[in-house]
């Protein structure tokens, strides 16, 4: 199997397919050099500061640094796991179920353009840029276990998830172990009767401004070029981030009479990652209406739904990042278009119908079994995985270490010290 | 040597003081508190989960006066915080017995 | 009239005005403070520079009450906030000689 | 009337000129298509976390959410807007006075690109780009009406104000919708007499630097390439952000024999908007003058003729943004040259002198005719469609809610809880 | 002495090599301005808010807008000073010592590109990038003197140092100004007796996470084009960043048992500096190990020896930038490679060997050469400008002042104003 | 038994506390409060509009003790916390008629 998908992440990644013919010799591109490194540069400003301030606002004072620390730890671990072996088994040619070690230790990554890896830019480019959709998946699902995990269990979890989980499967699984991890660790001590309001709703709100700025990085950088494919999906990304945040607002208006600011941004963050994997085959239009229907949809698995089944996915990782990619998936299946997207062709030369709007209804089943695959292997991957840091190190903090807060039990610093 | 203590609207902060500068009491020490009492309280919705909130922002202050000021201070204190709505707040008047001030040990009444 | 001060675990601040609230006491101020005694603090280390904090975060509750009423709440908030360990804190009682109701100037017990 | 000026905005509005020749066959460039992509988000990053900051920080704590929360739901709002109507009545050919409906629905805006809207990227990275516009114009107006008015208020004003006022006339208002604003609200409660300080000048500090930064999308890519006139805007923008803090600062250092953070920090935003109309037109020597000027007008505005006048501009949107936007108007008709912008050809087919400098002095009496049809026509709109508002949902929030503050009153939910 | 360097900052600065052969004749190149002007952008962003929020984060409250001042301020002093005479005396030609003034006030400084000054690219693109970095090397000095030093000998002895020790050496000297600065003034009052901890470890990890993302503008911006050497630089930044973070915290491990965030940020802010000298001429492999070295001896410098010494380098600007540094010289000595960097041609044409890894011992004695050359000019000439700032305005506020707070002494302000 | 409470300038807290506990002083309880007095405060001037700031910036001990350690209390507080300039702060000692240890009920002199 072909693991050099230039695809937008997530879609259509089980269907088995040739990589895009990609005809013209490869030669480097400075504008589509220069887009996909400012597109890394985006993506990890996702995770820091983007994702750290999002959930670090959203948790209780004490446990601000720790929060954010779990999504930094994973920018400097990943990124050290990445070049060892992660980028190897998740790109180089191997079995059909994961890569092999060519490009352990990086040997044969190299600065000359590969067709395999983007034909107008250096291999380490591509490299970089895979990197930090490596980092942030992992940074994401943190959220569910925000306040009561230790950190040496998270710093664990998160490298045995890349490895087992993540590498392998690369874009299935986005948000997806979100509720494993809830589930497993438990409620926070005092949940849901003690206030746990969040401590800074001004971090969260400069959080998801940048995930959103950054996102743009995330969609459009996934076209491997500055090409229109790049325009149409930042165009999709944008779209949907704001009827998101719409969507979400509305709900809340109906129910309780106001819209929230911590809504609207929540809102915005569900239409984005819900908009991923459709992004780059959809036209703005239907990506409007994604983007809504994302964020009425979250926000009623979050005020709602998840009231009602008294999980504790502490910052709603899943309700936001979980449900998003699964809606998300589904709809590309609906509104995938070769009009946008033409990188796979028939036999005949032509290229191939692709969703529903294509009259390809058989895509959404495909998009349904990509679904359904990934919620199993993820959620089965990552049960596992905690019964074994479990084991290992055990997974939640004390309860007095909770009480104390994990800045302090974890970390041994605080996040503020105004009256110094 | 009386104490008191006043509990009152933060936004009434500013008048409070300002009608204890024009009869002449200057030295007072103020501290942020939240309060409750027959004041209603707020909701507040945080991703749809739901918060009473009745404690609310009040501000205190905290006067050290000699005995014979005490009525007048409650007075003009009283009048400038009132709006006449639930949640204005109290006073409290209780004994003090000494005070030194710590620049030069001075004591007494003498030291407020 | 009295005063009662309560310096307790921030964690139990919840319980605490419950059960007040079960008890019928409605009226009160709260304020953050920090505090130091027996229970042992911790160390902070910022870049190598290693810090003792034995000023740990405590919410201080103020009640006045009727005196009739003081040994009732003085049992039932320090049962609300044991926990048994170091650190608990401590009640303090004090007399209070007026209170007045800013709102309509009641005073006295009525005015709590 | 073409619509489709790809001149640096505001400059030169009022010429009658045809769109500037662009010979060469539409053909997309890599590196255009990758400048024009990050400028886009640099933009939006402008709006959020940018401005929402710059002005969240500048209210009283309980205001904080409700602040930033209006520029955030014009990201959302105004996103909406522009894809159904608004980029099609801003920018489609029509009556002289508005565009058409031709491109509603974003009909016929696609990724090829077109010779009208860049020649060299597609139609839908010029469409996305200027939407970024359409969303910080109305953004900053808000600033005038911080900690009193409606959100409901606010959200309905400025969809009417973009559709009535921005869509036509486009880029000639910026921030002159501001006084009026300060003027129709009326003061705040308690204002001048109670103390009103910044909640966190920390957050107007990061608020500015992103603003500083997003300006190079914002007058850079206005050259809808990364060509060396977009140098030239960048050059033309850092240079008079510089000098216009410094501007301010030496006011202050004057008056107050201090120079304080947020003096610099306005000083910049004031030197930024500014240069805005002259940058692409004007050398850098001119550009360090025009943002000094800035920095010491705008200076005196608020510190001294604000409180001569006594009207509450809460967040000194009109003494920074509408008059920089002036005296930054009136300037390029001194300063614009056509070594740096020669985009404008007389018969002869040499380049046509634009500014005082070039020996054309009439062109400042066209860009005062534009300054002052922009004030009548920004002004009138903007207070007859606040009339019409106030109708309709009232502006101003009551007494009570306004010193409960708009966090609590219009969103429920506080900015910070850190005693949580 | 040609002062049009190409390379990467601080390498191979002593070599007297002719400029490296560019052939192809100048031609501006979309792609490259496109990431010249981003990478531009990203170095600002790295200073304000980047570093100002880094080190504002770690003083006490009352000095939190000085300290973020001292950055910006240097944002708006040195593009003047640049502007007037700094890039004529960097970048023209003049004497060996020092350049001319042949590019004062920007004479001849245009649009098109010059061979000397990146072929492919705007020379204003140039310049206003090397801008950039004139920009935050004072501002990182500035963290030796924090929570102490006057406003007016801060800006004043900036300019100075700018004039006399950075544009004339320009890349030699990252940091080194620092422990000069931190013995000059003294402690700190109360230090260590009194307890000084950072007063918000939030916006510091959201000035590194900045300052992160910025450095890739810094690193592989220097590469002047969207090239597969930027690309290189690019990636040996993020590994550096990604095991300095490992290196301190694994630090932090050893003596405490605990690792924190403010460790994790400080570690990565040290890798980075630290690949800084040897990006763009190292491969992946070798700038991992280079980061994590640095992560380990920045640390141990930090808490181990600054203890011992007892100098009161107040924000670290010695022990992690000054030390990163030096270390990055010297590794660059060891690890620079032609494979990378084949700018320079031996006579016969043949890319030169570089570091020890090409067989070329002798370069790590060109690197210490640079290293105590660039100590002790940077050493002395800080020394002597501190004495003459002194001298005529002095340079530390008085004690009361200092108590009272860099924020109201000197600015009349205070950074957070919450009760409000 | 007496509360001693003091309010002492921000930067002597870190003597206070030493002085206290070189003593034998450990339970204390501390807040952070502003003070007015004829210390003068300062200027702030936020783009042009000017604030007179005369709350500064103040630390309050609250120390409850037995009644026979209140005056070598008083003058440690008093000599720690001295600087002789304007703004050194106040002492005001008053009485408490109880105090109760949390943890484990104990009450009177030996609950401090
Ligand atoms: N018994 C009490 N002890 C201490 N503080 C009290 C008491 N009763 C009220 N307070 C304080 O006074 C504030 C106002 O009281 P509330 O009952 O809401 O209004 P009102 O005094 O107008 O009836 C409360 O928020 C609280 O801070
Ligand atoms: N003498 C005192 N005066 C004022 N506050 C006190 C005194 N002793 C203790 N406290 C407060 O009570 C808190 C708990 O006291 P501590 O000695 O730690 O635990 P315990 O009461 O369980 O022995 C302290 O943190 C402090 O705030
Ligand atoms: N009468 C008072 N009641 C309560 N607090 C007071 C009183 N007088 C002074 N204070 C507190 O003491 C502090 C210092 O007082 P001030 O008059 O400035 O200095 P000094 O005590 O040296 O004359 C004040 O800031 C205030 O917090």
């Amino acid at each position: 199997m072909r693991r050099t998908l230039w695809l937008t992440p997530w879609l259509l990644c089980l269907l088995a397919i040739p990589a895009a013919a990609q005809t013209a010799p490869p030669a480097l591109s400075a504008g589509d050099n220069a887009w996909m490194l400012v597109s890394a540069a985006l993506v990890l400003m996702m995770t820091g500061p983007g994702l750290a301030l999002f959930y670090g606002g959203l948790v209780r004072t004490k446990n601000v640094l720790g929060t954010m620390m779990q999504s930094f730890i994973l920018m400097a671990l990943i990124t050290l796991l990445w070049a060892v072996v992660g980028y190897s088994l998740a790109f180089s040619e191997g079995t059909p179920v994961i890569g092999g070690l060519q490009y352990a230790f990086l040997r044969g990554v190299g600065l000359d353009p590969n067709a395999d890896y983007g034909s107008t830019v250096p291999h380490q480019t591509y490299m970089i840029y895979q990197l930090m959709f490596a980092i942030i998946t992992p940074a994401l699902i943190s959220g569910a276990f925000a306040e009561r995990m230790k950190f040496s269990a998270m710093a664990l979890f998160s490298v045995l998830w890349s490895l087992v989980v993540y590498f392998p499967l690369a874009h299935m699984i986005w948000g997806k172990g979100g509720l494993m991890n809830a589930l497993y660790l438990g409620k926070r001590h005092g949940y849901p009767h003690e206030p746990m309001k969040p401590h800074s709703v001004v971090l969260s709100f400069i959080g998801a401004c940048l995930l959103w700025v950054g996102w743009f990085g995330f969609n459009a950088g996934s076209a491997i070029a500055a090409s229109s494919l790049a325009t149409s999906a930042f165009v999709a990304t944008h779209f949907a981030g704001a009827t998101g945040a719409l969507g979400w607002s509305l709900g809340e208006w109906f129910r309780n009479g106001k819209c929230s600011a911590l809504g609207a941004i929540s809102g915005s963050v569900a239409g984005l990652a819900t908009i991923t994997p459709a992004s780059g085959f959809v036209k703005p239009m239907p990506a409007l209406l994604i983007g809504f229907v994302a964020g009425v949809v979250c926000y009623l698995m979050v005020a709602v739904v998840k009231g009602k089944f008294g999980y504790d996915d502490s910052l709603d990782a899943f309700g936001v990042h979980g449900i998003g990619g699964t809606i998300g998936t589904l709809s590309a299946g609906v509104f995938a278009t070769n009009a946008i997207n033409n990188g796979l062709k028939e036999a005949s030369g032509h290229a191939q119908a692709m969703g529903l709007v294509d009259g390809n209804p058989g895509q959404i089943l495909h998009q349904l079994a990509a679904v359904v695959i990934g919620w199993v292997l993820a959620g089965a991957g990552t049960w596992i995985i905690l019964k074994v840091v479990d084991q290992l190190v055990g997974v939640r903090v004390g309860r007095d270490e909770e009480i104390e807060g994990l800045d302090l039990s974890q970390h041994g610093e605080e996040g503020y010290n105004f009256e110094g | 040597m009386k104490k008191i203590e006043a509990v009152v609207q933060p936004h009434k902060m500013e008048d409070v003081r300002e009608a204890l500068k024009d009869i002449g009491v200057d030295g007072m020490t103020i501290s942020d508190v939240r309060g409750h009492g027959r004041q209603k309280g707020h909701r507040e919705v945080y991703r749809g989960q739901e918060y009473t909130v009745d404690l609310l922002p009040k501000v205190k202050f905290e006067v050290v006066v000699p005995d014979n000021r005490v009525e007048e201070i409650v007075k003009t204190l009283g009048d400038a915080a009132r709006t006449g709505k639930l949640g204005d707040g109290k006073i409290f008047i209780s004994s003090v017995e000494d005070a030194i001030r710590i620049r030069n040990n001075d004591r007494g009444e003498g030291a407020l």
